[in-house]
């Protein structure tokens, strides 16, 4: 049980338990903060990957600007608790629930079927990092800058799509809020 | 955290000993800025209680302790006692990520009747190899502190006053972002112990060569970060100041327009928490721009080498020995001793450029009027952003030559 | 490897830290019992004007949708930023400039539209 | 599954499991809940489990494609939040009610 595996048990422990709670909880503000906390045990597991660099954009982007969003949303909305917060429809929950069950089995199985087809291609892989750092077969080292170089070379296009997606968005918020009963509707 | 009990112990050590140096520096930083702001208004501060006013810092902690609790009744508890603890812990874990002096590199040596290996201990709570996202994306998560603290408090103007000032210090974090975009352009690299060992030496133009004149005048400036990027200094400096809602920021916790803002109803040691919350980010500030653009724990290769082959080091370690002797013998030629000494006197170093942007924090604060909210969301928004662009397209364009 | 147990045991450390103080200064602190006037929210003085629905400003969310987008686009400047020292010195220096250059005019229009929208008037 | 080692020391499988579990939660929180912050609040849960996967895979597999992937996916994440953030606020606006019931009232 090196360091390794027991923050990746802390951490992904974390990470489910709070994930359950977002869904759970019935009041949204609770669950928001939940997902914060959540967010933040996804950026440790990044970490254990031997991934800071995304670790720290998840923290920059996710923890940091879109949750800030929500939580400022949900607090200019001032819900109350929320009586009925699950459907109420006795048919409906359980259809959805069976629903459910079989999408997480179908996953838990692909996941497991993923892996052996990945063993049978490629030659053995080694079923944990610190094991990898012994047997030579150690990860990218100083990965960040092989990430961007790859980005701009590889996947330059991609980037340059995201720019424009990320140009739209704004305009398309805006242009909501102009909208008729909008909050800067022009009136 | 290390391989032997004596490394855990020491890095755990270290962390708290960081730790307590930030919430320690908080009543002092207090002091300064009512003796600063009494200075500055030409009267006299706190001197009654101890010479200059000094044990006036334990009187406020110790009184702050044995204030009354109070929770207003119609808002919503846990929140609300939450958002100090929140306030607390990303000042303290990005003030652990900053290197405050080189690392002490230990040779084996012998105690206890076991041989303990060599180590290197970074002078920071933590190593980690993404400095700068770290501390952007840690410092990013102040707004929550505010905003729970706004929402807990049943009280309309505190949650008005969150929300105002988590708008403003996001929509200040863009300018900061893409100041450290200029700055990673001249360095590139993440970590800030990298980035100070960049900053050595005479500063010059690559494209002379170097005995020409042009380089010769420059020469005697340390090759320090403010030359490269004079224009993102200022960016930085300035957004440094609307991220910790210091004056001539701070509207939302105004006095005169919106009832001290989000932590209104709060009191006694739970407003001295958010406090600490707000020095400790101050400092994070302070000691990110000594890292970024003035060379961090090194003044430079001419002075550095009077510190450590000169005569300060030695003459210091001399002292230190000669003291160490009462217990144990033969000290003096212990390298161990020296490498502590000379990290302890680059570290006195950054604490005096931190002490120095903090009296300016201090002195900013006490001369300049207050901005009214929207020419503060317009600055930041229409002025502070595309300056910031501007800065990066040119030191990119002109990177492209001067390589 | 960025070890992450050290991040991990400061955090805790400081969060217990803070809790003490908290518990400590409740418990030393004086218990009285609370008048009415002291209940109600501080409103600077004003007696009672916590109105039933208190209206609060909408639009703080435009600002904070604006910062996520421009957020990104800050981020996704950061490892070009890293490399570009490096791509100049293979040679590519005007590929990523150039790169760079319609990924910050595409910034730079959105930026410029927003403002010209008056989507970040205060009133 | 191999021997116990396996389970004892923390291998791809560990992670794929794990962002399944998060996927699952995540898609459960879609289907069971009613008020349309908390679906959008779920769909970033499953977006996160699917980065999970991506970052895991980039590690073992030991090439970055993944990790570039888990940038595009983190800002496709944001765009959808944002967008559709503004629309609840649009909703709250006109049926001060956030529920999906009242979605079919929007005509077209």
């Amino acid at each position: 049980m090196s360091e390794l595996d027991i923050l990746f048990y802390i951490l992904s422990s974390m990470s489910v338990l709070f994930g359950a709670l977002v869904v759970l909880t019935s009041s949204p503000i609770y669950s928001s903060l939940y997902l914060v906390m959540s967010m933040l045990s996804v950026a440790g597991i990044f970490m254990t990957l031997n991934a800071p660099f995304i670790a720290g954009i998840q923290i920059i982007v996710y923890a940091g600007a879109v949750l800030v969003l929500f939580v400022m949303v949900l607090m200019l909305f001032d819900l109350k608790r929320e009586t009925k917060a699950f459907t109420k429809g006795r048919f409906s929950g359980f259809l959805k629930l069976v629903g459910a069950g079989l999408l997480c089995g179908f996953i838990a199985g692909a996941a497991y079927e993923s892996v052996s087809l990945i063993m049978a291609t490629s030659e053995e892989i080694p079923t944990n990092i610190a094991a990898a750092a012994e047997t030579g077969f150690s990860p990218t080292t100083n990965s960040i800058k092989e990430i961007s170089k790859l980005l701009f070379t590889k996947y330059l296009f991609a980037f340059e799509v995201l720019g424009l997606l990320l140009l739209v968005v704004p305009i398309g918020a805006v242009a909501l809020s102009r909208v008729a009963g909008g909050t800067h509707a022009k009136h | 955290m290390g391989s032997d009990v004596f490394e855990i112990s020491v890095n755990f050590v270290k962390m708290v000993a960081i730790f307590l140096l930030m919430v320690n520096l908080v009543p002092m930083l207090v002091w300064v800025e009512r003796r600063g702001s009494a200075f500055i208004q030409n009267r006299f501060g706190p001197n009654r209680v101890g010479p200059l006013g000094l044990i006036q810092l334990a009187a406020d902690a110790i009184k702050f302790l044995f204030k009354e609790e109070f929770i207003p009744p119609k808002g919503n508890k846990a929140l609300f006692l939450i958002a100090p603890i929140i306030a607390l812990i990303p000042g303290a874990i990005a003030f652990g990520s900053i290197p405050l002096s080189v690392p002490i590199e230990i040779s084996a040596f012998e105690m206890f009747g076991s041989q303990w290996g060599p180590y290197v201990f970074p002078f920071q709570s933590f190593e980690i190899g993404i400095g700068i996202v770290f501390v952007l994306g840690v410092s990013s998560l102040g707004a929550y502190s505010m905003l729970l603290a706004g929402f807990g408090s049943a009280n309309k103007y505190s949650l008005y006053g969150a929300l105002r000032a988590s708008a403003q210090m996001i929509s200040y974090e863009l300018a900061m972002g893409l100041a450290i975009v200029g700055i990673l352009i001249v360095y590139g690299t993440f970590d800030f112990a990298e980035m100070i060992a960049a900053q050595q030496g005479p500063l010059s133009i690559p494209l002379f060569e170097a005995d020409h004149v042009v380089n010769k005048i420059l020469g005697i400036l340390p090759n320090w970060g403010v030359f490269y990027q004079p224009v993102g200094f200022i960016l930085l400096f300035v957004s440094v100041f609307a991220e910790t809602n210091r004056l001539p920021f701070d509207l939302p916790e105004a006095e005169s327009e919106l009832v001290a803002g989000y932590h209104t109803e709060y009191g006694g040691i739970k407003m001295n928490m958010f406090y600490i919350g707000e020095y400790g980010h101050m400092m994070v500030a302070s000691a990110l721009i000594a890292v970024f653009y003035f060379g961090g724990y090194s003044l430079g290769t001419t002075l550095d080498t009077i510190l450590v082959e000169g005569t300060i080091v030695p003459n210091m370690s001399a002292l230190f020995a000669s003291l160490l002797n009462l217990f144990g013998s033969g000290w003096e030629q212990s390298t161990n001793l020296i490498n502590v000494v000379r990290a302890f006197v680059f570290h006195g170093i950054f604490m005096a450029k931190i002490l120095l942007f903090l009296w300016i924090f201090v002195w900013v604060r006490w001369t300049l009027p207050r901005f009214r909210y929207d020419q503060l969301m317009d600055l930041g928004w229409k002025t502070m952003l595309p300056w910031a662009l501007a800065n990066t397209i040119i030191t990119a364009f002109l990177m492209l030559f001067l390589r | 490897m960025t070890s992450l147990t050290p991040i991990i045991v400061l955090t805790v450390f400081v969060a217990i830290f803070g809790v003490g103080i908290v518990v400590v200064s409740a418990l030393l602190g004086p218990k009285r019992n609370w008048t009415k006037a002291k209940k109600i929210p501080y409103e600077s003085g004003l007696p009672g004007q916590e109105r039933k629905e208190t209206k609060i400003p909408v639009k703080f969310y435009l600002t904070a949708i604006l910062f996520i987008v421009f957020d990104i686009e800050v981020v996704f400047m950061y490892p070009w930023a890293l490399t570009y020292t490096e791509f100049i010195d293979a040679g590519l220096g005007g590929y990523i400039f150039g790169a760079m250059a319609v990924f910050v005019g595409l910034f730079i229009f959105g930026l410029i539209w927003e403002i010209k929208s008056k989507a970040l008037e205060w009133d | 599954m191999q021997s116990t080692e396996a389970l004892v020391s923390v291998g791809l499988n560990h992670y794929l499991v794990l962002s399944a579990l998060l996927f699952t939660i995540g898609s459960l929180g879609v289907l069971l809940r009613k008020n349309m912050i908390v679906i959008l609040m779920s769909i970033e849960l499953m977006l996160n489990a699917v980065n999970i996967s991506f970052v895991a895979f980039a590690t073992y597999l030991d090439n970055l494609d993944g990790k570039i992937m888990v940038l595009f996916v983190m800002t496709i994440a944001a765009a959808e939040a944002a967008v559709g953030l503004a629309l609840a606020v649009n909703i709250f606006k006109n049926f001060r009610e956030v529920n999906i019931r009242f979605f079919e009232h929007l005509r077209g």
